[in-house]
């Protein structure tokens, strides 16, 4: 069966901008996400998720190219500043390229 | 400090809440692996909220609205008026930047709800009688100041920078204030307690008042592990804060003992509206300024809030309040 | 309705329970952020099912198994008998798929276990009697409409397409309608309670008993937000099937209260038993029907029970059924 | 030290498809899988996890490239249909080829 | 065994907390997949150490502790003693690999909180007086022989190979022995209990007291599933340590209740010490040898302390303990 | 916007390893982690989690390429010998190439 190339954008972040990532990830045309609760440790010191207010989520989007730049393109110029997060992407490869 | 007022804060000290409190804030420094699951001190988040919204609803069904709407009021307006005087001293003695001073003011008008059963429990500790419809102060107190707060910051902003790109509008922020988590189980759970009344309580007593204590003193013991990991945040916030956290909680505590007073409240409740002015907010207004003023660095106002007033509060600041009280209202109960 | 049963309505909608499911409805409504942790809601069920199991297995033991089995034995009947006649129903009127049908039938001849529970409440507050080991008949209605829906399930896919190719055979649905954890419990605790017998009921009371109808509120409140989330499915199940989540209940109710008079059961007694013919299973029936009839669609069976039946059960529906009994019985418990 | 690649197989899906899933892998060679709970949005709604009904997994799998080929088809054809899920996978190195 | 013995044996098992604990282990065999999130069993654990340590420390303040020192200091020598005989023991008869004799040793010379406290149930059930204070002896046991036997272990493996590459340093392991959650809990709230005393006892005891029984009987549930599905590693450990892991016991308890008759405890003390000797940890001991020691295999300990040990004591090594004392009494508590 | 190619390193292990590994991973130069609980099946077993013994952890890395060596190798050697663990790398592309 064919596969066909897509992006897999990658953000772990502070829960309490989770509101503020999602809405800005269905803006930028995601057809849907996956998250989940994590602890970290990184420049802005341990976030090990006793309380909400220092608690971690990670957040994995499923995007064609062109919309996984886009998404990093705004995570780094107006979310990078404000909050603590990284962000990458990565190649996968999906089965129904019209579902994302 | 006078013989009555050591033994106030000898009495508190000794209750098995300040005692939890303190012992989790030693897990920390000795680096014990003790840790709360986060669905636990969620979970005794909401049963502390529901029990004593449910039993102060039960308490206005039981003393008639009447009597609770003036000092109700009260506590309100002083909530959402603290902010105006808070910021700019955060500003002007601070030099705080205008994003910064909005949001941590907010939090120290809004309220702690867990400073304020602490102080309830120290009431029955030591015998002292107070409305138990001031639940409602509480539920009130919470909202105004947070949006006082986001209203300065916002207005702080449209001066300086487009810093609101990726701020909420205004409108969310109200939301949030008004049904975020917090308000939503006070004031939902006051309604419920009202409208079953004494049967209702009768029926679940057995839950919300039985194992109340007990469970705030569990529920401590996480607190004192949250405090005690932000223990080290205390360098990074500076000098100013450590004394603002301290000295703005007392003449707040002043100021609302002196209200509970004047809208006519028992030396108890006096001392409650007292405890709720002093305390700052570490539940609604982190997540509300976190959404609305993204530009506020959290580090400030979760420290003052968490690490410095919240124990002070548990530990010294409610007995001495009591002991406003005491003094205003004559040394005689 | 006569006065006798409009009281009734009016005293369950202010119990603590109706009151904080409806709370929990209301948050969703205003979009609060108001959520339990997972493990919180688990842990609820698990103390839930725990209590209610090992109070009836005392009860049982307290009566002796000479005066539960006839009626515990109708009461699997009826239960295993609903899926036959409501499965029809939802085919012919309903237009439903047979494996939709199926599904959604033998939801309705299971039982929910909180519905139960809120019952005896109910009838805890109007002080009516009723047969302590009542959970017994709960304990064994819970499996066989489970299995009698699954079964109707794959007949009708073995009459139509090879649908089954990831579908659990048969011998996996029977281990999950007897093991499935509800359904353990139940019976797991229910005879614990009948071996520990009086004395074990006098260790645990503190636990079993005591806070019991405030562990059931704190649930319900959120039961209230899971409901009240799915309220926007309504739309996507058509009119047919609220309507049938409300009148089936009914129906099932009387038949249910009739079953109890015939069995011998007091007023409340039979009224327990009507509440359970009524009552949809929201957590065993589900679960079995995802793994052994997946191509059923769970919307339609999630919605129907949790976000149709079960709203109507805890608020109306327990004092109707009782109303029935009421007729029934003469109107003299 | 030679590093061996592998695929890494993604399936976001349904709790209560738990079962059936890991069968599926198991009987397809999986060595082995790893599995948390997720929140998600997506074309069926959000799954938000606050019971178990309405709760999200994410499985995770290391396999040979072949592994993954069936895997993949097989979800396409018995479990695409049936169960609200996403999969995908994407290129490995692992250090222990006889493990997977 | 005399009459009383197996009347005792008897009463033991129809207690709720040993009845729980098989019908866990039950749904293990029958494949239910009742399971308790992770987050609940951490929460019952924390409640379960937090009631029992402040009992412990509240009796300490009511007895003074010129009555609790040397049975104390007994008991945490006893504990540190008994690795120096289960090592070789289970070096020469067992042959196990030293890194791994001293791990489990270790284990058995620490302590089991739930034991502990299932037996303090059962004393109660039958009406046996017991000292309270003994929680003391529970909090000074876990930590001296975890210690003793990484030291063992350690020593072990600097003669054979370099294999601490990835272990912790000693100082690590004896934070970890006297930090680690469990230990902290036992001893912060005895100083707890100590400081707050009978008014702080009264404050809590709707919490610490009133549903403990119950709670217990919840916990032992999940343990029995936990327990439950380590039974399938009885095969891999073969022969001798099912054999050790019920024998070893019974030498333990003789040897603790001839300890607890010696330094002048009740019947049920002298039974309680008997427990403890017996006991072997499950929670901080794992903990700390995974990280101390890492070449030993885990299988052995876990499943040894849990799967062997853990149930025969809560189901007939208690009862047994006591029939020890009692014989040691002179069948006159 | 530019891209910059580094590594994820993803690793599950026993959740009483986690001390050991994060100590190891600062050690090898990594500028932090993300770290979650998970369950898991194995050559060793299943790690379903019930209680802290049996849990199951999984932690992932973004570092520059010689880290991730360096972090395998020595997983390698120290790790997989002592503790349930599986561990594997895949390429990322990260925006600040500064942060890792
Ligand atoms: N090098 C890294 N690898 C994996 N996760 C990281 C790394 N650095 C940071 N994180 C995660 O990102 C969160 C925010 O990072 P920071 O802003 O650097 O504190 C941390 O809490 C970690 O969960
Ligand atoms: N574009 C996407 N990126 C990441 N996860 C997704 C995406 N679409 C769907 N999902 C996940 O897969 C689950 C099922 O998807 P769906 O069947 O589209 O509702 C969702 O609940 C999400 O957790
Ligand atoms: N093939 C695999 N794919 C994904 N995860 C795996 C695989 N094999 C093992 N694991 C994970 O690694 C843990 C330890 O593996 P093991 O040492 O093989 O028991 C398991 O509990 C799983 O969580
Ligand atoms: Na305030
Ligand atoms: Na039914
Ligand atoms: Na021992």
């Amino acid at each position: 069966m064919t596969r066909y190339p897509m992006k897999l954008v990658t953000i772990v972040t502070e829960a309490l901008a989770r509101d503020h990532v999602t809405r800005a990830l269905r803006e930028l045309g995601a057809s849907g996400y996956t998250l989940f609760e994590v602890e970290g440790e990184g420049a802005r010191g341990s976030r090990i998720a006793d309380i909400e207010e220092f608690a971690n989520i990670q957040i994995e989007v499923v995007v064609p190219p062109e919309a996984a730049e886009r998404i990093l393109d705004r995570l780094h110029r107006d979310f990078f500043p404000r909050y603590a997060m990284i962000a990458f992407e990565s190649d996968i490869r999906v089965l129904r390229s019209d579902k994302f | 400090m006078t013989p009555d007022l050591l033994e106030a804060v000898r009495a508190n000290l000794l209750t098995p809440a300040a005692l939890f409190f303190l012992l989790g804030v030693l897990a920390t420094v000795v680096k014990s692996d003790l840790r709360f699951p986060e669905p636990l001190y969620v979970g005794l988040t909401i049963y502390l909220l529901c029990a004593i919204g449910f039993k102060g609803g039960v308490a206005i069904a039981e003393a008639g609205l009447g009597e609770v709407w003036l000092p109700g009021l009260a506590a309100a307006v002083v909530g959402g008026a603290i902010p105006l005087w808070t910021y700019p001293v955060l500003r002007g003695l601070g030099r705080f930047k205008p994003v910064d001073a909005a949001a941590i003011a907010g939090h120290y008008g809004s309220v702690s709800a867990v400073t304020f059963i602490a102080a309830t429990t120290f009431l029955g500790t030591i015998g002292v009688f107070y409305e138990g419809y001031a639940a409602a102060f509480l539920a009130v107190m919470e909202s105004p100041a947070i949006i006082v707060g986001i209203l300065l910051g916002k207005a702080a902003m449209d001066r300086t920078d487009g810093g609101a790109v990726v701020a909420d509008p205004i409108g969310r922020a109200l939301r949030e204030a008004l049904f975020g988590k917090s308000v939503f189980l006070l004031l939902g759970t006051l309604l419920v307690g009202f409208l079953s009344g004494t049967a209702g309580m009768q029926a679940t007593a057995g839950f919300f008042v039985t194992p109340f204590q007990g469970i705030l003193a569990l529920f401590l013991l996480e607190l004192g592990t949250v405090a005690g990991r932000r223990l080290g945040d205390l360098r990074r916030v500076g000098l100013f804060l450590l004394g603002f956290g301290v000295v703005v909680p007392l003449i707040h505590g002043a100021l609302g003992v002196g209200l509970g007073y004047l809208t006519g409240l028992s030396l108890g409740g006096a001392t409650l509206m007292g405890v709720l002015s002093a305390s700052a907010s570490y539940i609604a207004a982190p997540a509300a300024m976190r959404l609305s003023l993204p530009d506020a660095n959290p580090t400030y106002y979760l420290t003052s809030s968490l690490a410095i007033t919240f124990p002070f509060n548990i530990t010294i600041g409610i007995p001495l309040y009591y002991g406003m009280a005491l003094a205003l209202y004559g040394g005689q109960p």
